[in-house]
């Protein structure tokens, strides 16, 4: 099946279901949690997985997204707007800062977007006046429920948050996967494993990896609109080192080099917490417990480990 | 059975405030169901931690008022996780008491939102009155960078004027800061400098309170309401003698009057946590302490466990003698603290005395 | 002029610590290419450790090496249990093994000990040194003392003992390592169990200075990491460079610019230099042909 | 005008000249060699033509354009290829999308349409598929095409380099000893395969120490010892160069070297 | 007719699902210069990797001086006296020349520097290197360095996987000689080559691989002369 159609329909396919099994707001409220992450942690494998580069700050693109949509509607932005003017000037940043940035590699290239993300923070934290502080700032209110209510479709704002991320969630993942699948896909992997060669193949490795940067970018901070807006109230612990930590560790869990990794990573360190709240006091032993035996059992992610599986049953079915 | 939800942070940066607001709750709903619940109805606790951070307090708020169905809600340690989470409150009509220091939280009053911790502000103004009462004015600042430290700052920025004092130095420092003797030094350089005051919480301030004392100051120091626990003293050693702050009675049980209204509970509080947990309860466990037993008040008072009559109730608090001061609170007061409730105290060999 | 010395004192004293961090990571990078984000709780594990058993009233001078007993064994316990299984998993996985193995011994550590702050008395006391006007603790020396000792039997270890040979091969080639007879299990295990240890060490020798608490390990493994990059990952001369470095930028931002931006100007600083050696200060050039 | 011109082109690593101003000039539809020693430079040499080094000295022209200094991304787009002695393949990919990615310079289709998947992307992508296979068919990987790379044998990739490069569609080709790991009648499928890209007008610059295949398919060959260049000429000029054989050829390669024109 | 040192049998294994070598039945006595040849793909290199331990077999024995190796680990082969010289040179790049030649006697208690000296002689190009990292050296350079490595471990049984590759022809005949050499001096050799009539030509015996199966064996003498050899391998 073509690969476009074959993630459209999947990722619909769980949005629906989600829809059709979830029996409260509740649920709804989660559901949407993990539509917004799917979205930032697709943006982290376009960037980990398609091309091979560790950001540690991407928590900082997220939250220039979240501050959009809080602090430009004071300024008579509207909150539709300021999305996109959070993600522009999210992608617009990337762009400017990946060029020195990108030349590091590995652990180096991890530290420096650390520093970045870090300093998104701390301007965040310390500038009260504009961002609220430490303390945050009140979103100002935007409830997706009135659009659907204007085609007719009546619902409760969790309800309503919960289409609208999902939907973009799909749009997102549709347009990764379209995209490692095409020309430039292939120009990203190729400098994922070897530079040397994609350079003298004729790609312009450092541009590629600056556009991977900041299409990544973007990705992080329309979920960090959506956040903020579903939220209605943002902390600069959105721009948190441990966020950044927690986007990486989604999608390598779920498995960084496809896009459904981004979906399963999100769903389950999004979920399980929320499971986990019966263990109280052993919640992070068990979190922490299931993290290391899933990476230890499926060395490259849920997803890829799945995959390889289900191909060896198929060999072995076939040699029968 | 009345379901009585909470969030707190348990656990993450501030599990110092949500560790022992998550235990007295605990405690205090044992105890209730012990003694046959509120008119016979038990009492159940739904309580999670939402680790300070506001996304999984508004996911814990979600749940709180559709799955678990709470007619109340005690919770938000932090102003972000409360701030996050007052919104829902206020539209699903359930009286939402915080355990969060900033004054934005009811300030505007906002119809379902309480809280039971002094604001920041008052803090400020506690302590400025006892800098003027002691003839001094020039104020070295070093607060903390968390939301608490850097809240209360403004707050004394802001306040300083009409309190009669003036800030000369104004410092910071990091959660983590393992030592923060610059920023000391340039304060005690600070030409006409007569007293320090140190907003924040954690181990900050112990941090602070020892290079104090490493650096020799001589100035008379200040700390805030968020290291108004025994375990600061024990962090600080013997620097932290002579450092003054504004306090509830929770940490001078013996030396309240018997007359004092707070005596009562302050002493059974301690007692009963002891008794549970094998340590002394701290100050932000009052809070949690007097948010439950205004939520009870209320219950009994109107007879219903229904949200609205509840929080109809709660306003009506008048003269509630709690652990961390005397509430009455009011449509324009969700707080219903005055600076009263604070005591100045002073450590004074290794213990706490009032200052009068 | 006492002010310079103050600040530059709180700078060494601070960098110290940072730099007995890094060095922890040196081993286990060493060996497996990986940075042990479970570092922070090695440190704290023998923080608490330390803390625990003294306040039972156990003797510093006992306490202190159990401690970093307990810290080596958690190490060795975290290549047996997580990373030995994960065999040839990429390296980016292992990384993110180390950081579940932080967030469960976090878990751990919450219910084992509890989530109170805690501190012991500095091992020569609490009364500071006082010279030129300027200030410091004993127990800062004692951690500067400890970061140059442990620096120094690093560099010997790596450089100059067999075993510390069979780690850098393994690092190197780790297929090829295997052809010449190295037991590449056993030099991780080796560098697990020293890594731990060192952190152990570093949290043992902090805590009356720092205080610890059962998160108290994020904040440490963010520093030492920095520190670790800075000046050259895998380098033992790069973490101790590395660590004082970042101290002593903080603290002289601290003093004579703002301390509001202090951490700022430490990652500032480590952006400008990468910009210029992508390396870091020591970091090896690996040369790779093609 | 020769294709691709090299003029004192040196480098040296920590003091010691590995390429020291070498000269020499290849023209389209021909092979020309590059032999030496291990060690003489010719590796270093073919990494400052294709810019992966910056050279030291000297100058690269193609076509009479100097390009010296060009980053290897832009040398690509004027029609420089090049297969690597250490192997740079793409191992998480499979053998067809190494192929592809050979493609990149014909790919037409921009960012935006790869995002939206627009017909323009998916055109362009089915085009490289259609050259891809056919390059696999042509070094006779084509069984091999879905495996990932990371699964093939050392020989196999060094073909699927070859076919990568082919791609391209190259008007310069650096080949760097193809024929390494592969036995005598799979050096003669290469040394076929070279020597009909050459007949296609490509200017072929070849590394091998395999003396049977340089003296049967160069028309010009260049010899190179520490650096410098030693020699310069017909095959059947340095087959026979004293210095040559001492240097480089020795009793065995002499014989190779003579059994190829026998 | 001597034990031999080396002796397959019925070896299969397998890359994830994919069987590449399915049931290989090969022997190597001692002192004996045996060379395989196979076409790309053929299953050379994983039989010797199979060989040295690091892949792992999935049925049949590989049995080392009388005794099965099956449980012996991989990294504990070369305290037996098994050395390899693996494709892909696999040398640690960020160590000196040096360190790579100490390296390949890790196992080893006495002297190194006699045999260090050794290879030096084979390779007066490594000394004049020997401080540098090895990663810089250029691929001849590195497969020299690879095979003084293996030399380095004083081994009983050489397995060396395509020895001559990116060698100048000068090197290859003198790594034919190396070759002879150390059989003289008691070392037992394995040897892949492409060069096969070369290899063929300084050995007792051979054997042909096609697609992970043994396809003819022999003396090396008679592969030589057989048609098809000569018309699949040898190219004449
Ligand atoms: N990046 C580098 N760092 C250090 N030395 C280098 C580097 N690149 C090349 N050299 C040195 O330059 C010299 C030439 O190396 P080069 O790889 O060009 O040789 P070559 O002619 O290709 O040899 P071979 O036939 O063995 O492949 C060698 O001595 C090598 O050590
Ligand atoms: N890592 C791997 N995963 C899967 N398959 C592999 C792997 N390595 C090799 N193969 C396959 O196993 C077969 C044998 O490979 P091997 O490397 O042993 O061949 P070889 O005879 O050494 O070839 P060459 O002459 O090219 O070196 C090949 O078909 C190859 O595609
Ligand atoms: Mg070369
Ligand atoms: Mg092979």
């Amino acid at each position: 099946m073509n690969p476009t159609l074959k993630a459209l329909l999947i990722t619909l396919a769980l949005v629906v279901a989600g829809a059709l099994i979830f029996p409260s707001s509740y649920y709804f409220r989660v559901g949407s949690l993990i539509w917004i992450n799917t979205i930032s942690v697709t943006g982290i494998v376009v960037l980990l997985g398609y091309v091979g580069l560790v950001s540690l700050g991407h928590a900082g693109f997220f939250a220039i997204g979240a501050y959009a949509v809080a602090v430009l509607p004071g300024y008579g932005v509207p909150s539709g707007a300021a999305l996109f003017v959070g993600a522009a000037a999210a992608g617009l940043l990337a762009m400017v800062i990946g060029r020195p940035i990108l030349r590091l590699s590995g652990y180096y290239l991890a530290i420096a977007t650390l520093g970045l993300g870090m300093l998104i923070w701390m301007v965040l934290t310390k500038e009260s006046w504009l961002t609220g502080g430490p303390d945050g700032m009140v979103v100002a209110g935007f409830n997706p429920r009135h659009w659907f209510a204007l085609v007719g479709i009546k619902m409760k704002s969790t309800e309503a948050w919960y289409w609208l991320t999902g939907l973009v969630a799909t749009i997102g993942v549709v347009l990764a996967v379209n995209l490692g699948n095409s020309p430039w896909g292939r120009a990203l992997r190729a400098v994922h494993d070897s530079d040397v060669a994609a350079s003298s193949l004729g790609v312009d490795v450092a541009r590629a990896k600056v556009v991977a940067f900041a299409i990544s970018a973007v990705y992080a901070a329309v979920a960090g609109s959506l956040l903020a807006l579903a939220n209605g109230y943002i902390t600069p612990d959105t721009a948190g080192f441990m966020h950044s930590v927690e986007m990486v560790t989604m999608a390598v869990l779920g498995g960084a080099t496809t896009v459904y990794g981004a979906i399963v990573g999100s769903l389950i360190l999004t979920a399980l917490p929320q499971v986990l709240t019966f263990v109280a006091e052993y919640e992070h032993i068990v979190l922490g417990g299931v993290m290391v035996a899933t990476m230890v059992a499926m060395r490259r992610g849920l997803v890829p480990a799945l995959g390889d599986l289900a191909h060896r049953l198929a060999m072995r079915g076939r040699s029968k | 059975q009345i379901k009585i939800g909470a969030s707190l942070a348990v656990t993450g940066p501030a599990s110092f405030l949500g560790d022992p607001e998550a235990k007295t709750l605990r405690m205090l709903v044992d105890q209730l169901n012990a003694s046959g619940g509120i008119n016979g109805e038990e009492v159940e606790l739904v309580l999670y931690d939402d680790g300070a951070d506001p996304n999984k307090a508004r996911t814990f708020a979600t749940r709180l008022i559709e799955e678990d169905e709470v007619v109340a809600v005690i919770g938000g340690s932090s102003t972000g996780a409360t701030m996050a989470m007052a919104p829902l409150f206020t539209q699903a009509e359930i009286p939402f008491i915080s355990l969060a220091g900033a004054v934005v939280i009811i300030d505007p009053v906002q119809k379902y939102v309480f809280k039971t911790p002094h604001t920041d502000k008052m803090a400020c103004l506690k302590i400025f009155e006892d800098i003027t009462k002691r003839g001094m004015s020039k104020v070295g600042l070093i607060s903390g960078t968390g939301g608490f430290g850097k809240s209360m700052r403004e707050q004394c920025l802001a306040v300083a004027g009409e309190a009669g004092v003036e800030i000369v130095a104004d410092e910071t420092y990091g959660p983590g800061d393992a030592d923060v003797t610059p920023q000391l030094t340039n304060i005690a350089n600070t030409a006409g400098i007569e007293t320090i005051v140190n907003p924040g919480f954690g181990q900050g301030p112990a941090v602070v309170t020892r290079n104090y004392a490493q650096l020799g100051i001589k100035l008379p120091f200040y700390q805030s309401h968020g290291v108004a626990s025994d375990s600061f003293i024990h962090l600080a050693g013997d620097a932290a003698e002579g450092v003054r702050l504004p306090a509830t009675p929770m940490l001078i049980p013996d030396q309240l009057a018997d007359s004092d209204p707070q005596k009562q509970p302050v002493v059974s509080y301690i007692k009963d946590y002891k008794a549970a947990y094998g340590e002394a309860p701290s100050t932000f466990g009052g809070y949690a302490y007097d948010a439950f037993q205004m939520v009870v008040a209320a219950i009994k008072a109107k007879g219903s466990s229904d949200s609205n009559d509840i929080r109809d109730g709660i306003e009506e608090t008048k003269n509630y003698a709690g652990v961390t001061g005397v509430y009455t609170m009011s449509p324009t007061d969700h707080l219903g603290l005055n600076l009263t409730a604070f005591r100045m105290l002073e450590i004074q060999e290794g213990g706490w005395v009032p200052v009068e | 002029m006492s002010e310079l010395l103050q600040f530059v004192l709180s700078g060494v004293t601070v960098g110290a610590i940072y730099a007995a961090v890094a060095l922890g990571f040196t081993l286990i990078y060493n060996a497996s290419g990986v940075v042990n984000f479970a570092q922070g709780e090695f440190v704290v594990i023998g923080g608490m450790t330390a803390a625990a058993l003294i306040a039972l009233g156990v003797p510093v001078i006992i306490a202190a090496p159990l401690a970093v007993i307990a810290g080596t064994l958690v190490g060795i316990a975290l290549y047996r249990l997580a990373i030995k299984p994960a065999g040839k998993a990429p390296l980016v996985s292992l990384v993110i093994i180390t950081i579940g193995a932080s967030i469960f011994l976090r878990g751990v550590m919450q219910v084992v000990f509890d989530k109170q702050i805690h501190r012991y008395e500095g091992f020569s006391g609490d009364d500071a040194l006082r010279f030129l006007g300027a200030t410091l603790l004993p127990q800062s020396l004692w951690i500067i003392g400890g970061s140059f000792v442990v620096f120094a039997a690093l560099a010997w270890f790596i450089g100059h003992t067999h075993a510390g040979r069979g780690i850098r091969a393994t690092a190197s080639n780790r297929f090829a390592a295997v052809l010449v007879g190295i037991n590449t299990g056993r030099a991780m295990n080796l560098s697990f169990a020293l890594s731990a240890g060192i952190g152990a060490l570093a949290g043992v020798l902090a805590t009356p200075v720092t205080f610890t608490s059962y998160d108290a390990g994020v904040l440490m493994a963010l520093k030492g990491f920095s520190a670790t990059m800075l000046g050259g990952v895998g380098s033992p001369a790069g973490a101790l460079v590395g660590g004082f470095a970042i101290g002593l930028i903080e603290a002289m931002t601290a003093g004579y610019i703002s301390s509001d931006y202090k951490d700022a100007a430490a990652f500032i600083v480590i952006l400008l230099v990468l910009f210029v050696m992508p390396q870091g200060l020591f970091g090896r050039r690996t040369t790779e042909r093609v | 005008m020769n294709r691709l011109e090299i003029e004192n082109l040196g480098i040296s690593f920590g003091g010691i000249k590995a390429v020291d101003s070498v000269s020499f000039s290849a023209a389209a539809g021909e092979v020309t060699s590059i032999i030496g020693p291990n060690g003489a430079g010719k590796t270093t040499l073919f990494n400052l033509i294709s810019g992966v080094y910056a050279a030291d000295t000297g100058h690269v022209r193609i076509e009479g354009a100097d390009v010296t200094g060009e980053p290897p991304h832009r040398l690509a787009r004027r029609g420089m290829a090049r297969t690597f002695q250490n192997l740079q393949i793409f191992p998480q990919m499979t053998a067809l999308d190494n192929v592809m990615t050979g493609c990149h310079l014909r790919e037409t289709s921009n960012l935006l349409a790869d995002l939206l998947g627009l017909p323009s992307s998916l055109r362009e992508t089915a085009k490289s598929r259609g050259l891809a296979l056919s390059a696999l068919e042509r070094v006779g990987l084509a069984n091999l095409a879905a495996r990932p790379a990371s699964e093939l044998s050392y020989g196999q990739l060094k073909r699927l380099e070859i076919a990568r490069a082919l791609v391209t569609g190259c008007s310069i080709l650096l080949l760097d000893e193809p024929a390494a790991g592969c036995n005598a009648v799979e050096t003669r499928e290469v040394d076929d395969l070279i020597h009909a890209i050459a007949d296609e007008g490509v200017c072929v610059v070849l590394i091998e120490h395999d003396m049977r295949m340089v003296m049967r398919i160069s028309s010009h060959i260049v010899v190179l010892d520490q650096g410098s260049k030693i020699a310069e000429g017909k095959p059947e000029e340095i087959r026979d160069n004293e210095r040559v054989i001492a240097a480089y050829l020795g009793a065995h390669g002499a014989a190779e070297a003579r059994a190829a024109h026998a | 007719m001597p034990d031999p040192l080396l002796e397959i049998s019925g070896l299969v294994t397998s890359y994830g699902p994919i069987e590449v070598l399915h049931g290989i039945d090969l022997f190597v006595n001692e002192g004996e210069i045996v060379t395989l040849v196979g076409a790309n793909g053929a299953g050379k290199t994983t039989l010797m990797r199979c060989i040295s331990g690091v892949q792992p077999t999935k049925a049949g024995t590989i049995r080392y001086a009388g005794a099965p190796l099956a449980r012996v680990p991989d990294h504990a082969r070369a305290g037996l006296g098994i050395a390899h010289s693996p494709e892909g040179r696999q040398i640690f790049g960020d160590l000196s020349v040096e360190e790579n030649l100490a390296l390949g006697g890790y196992h080893r208690t006495d002297d190194l520097s006699p045999d260090m000296e050794d290879v030096f002689t084979l390779f007066p190009i490594l000394k004049t290197k020997r401080h540098l990292a090895a990663g810089g050296l250029s691929g001849g350079q590195q497969q020299m360095l690879a095979i003084g490595r293996a030399i380095m471990g004083r081994p009983k049984l050489l397995l060396l996987d395509e020895p001559s590759m990116g060698l100048a022809p000068v090197l290859v005949d003198q790594i034919l000689e190396v070759i002879s050499t150390l059989r003289k001096r008691g070392v037992t050799l394995l040897v892949v080559e492409q060069n096969a009539y070369a290899a063929l030509s300084i050995a007792d015996r051979g054997y042909v691989m096609e697609t992970g199966k043994i396809a003819l064996s022999g003396s090396a003498g008679n592969l030589i002369a057989d048609p098809r050899v000569r018309e699949a391998y040898l190219g004449a």
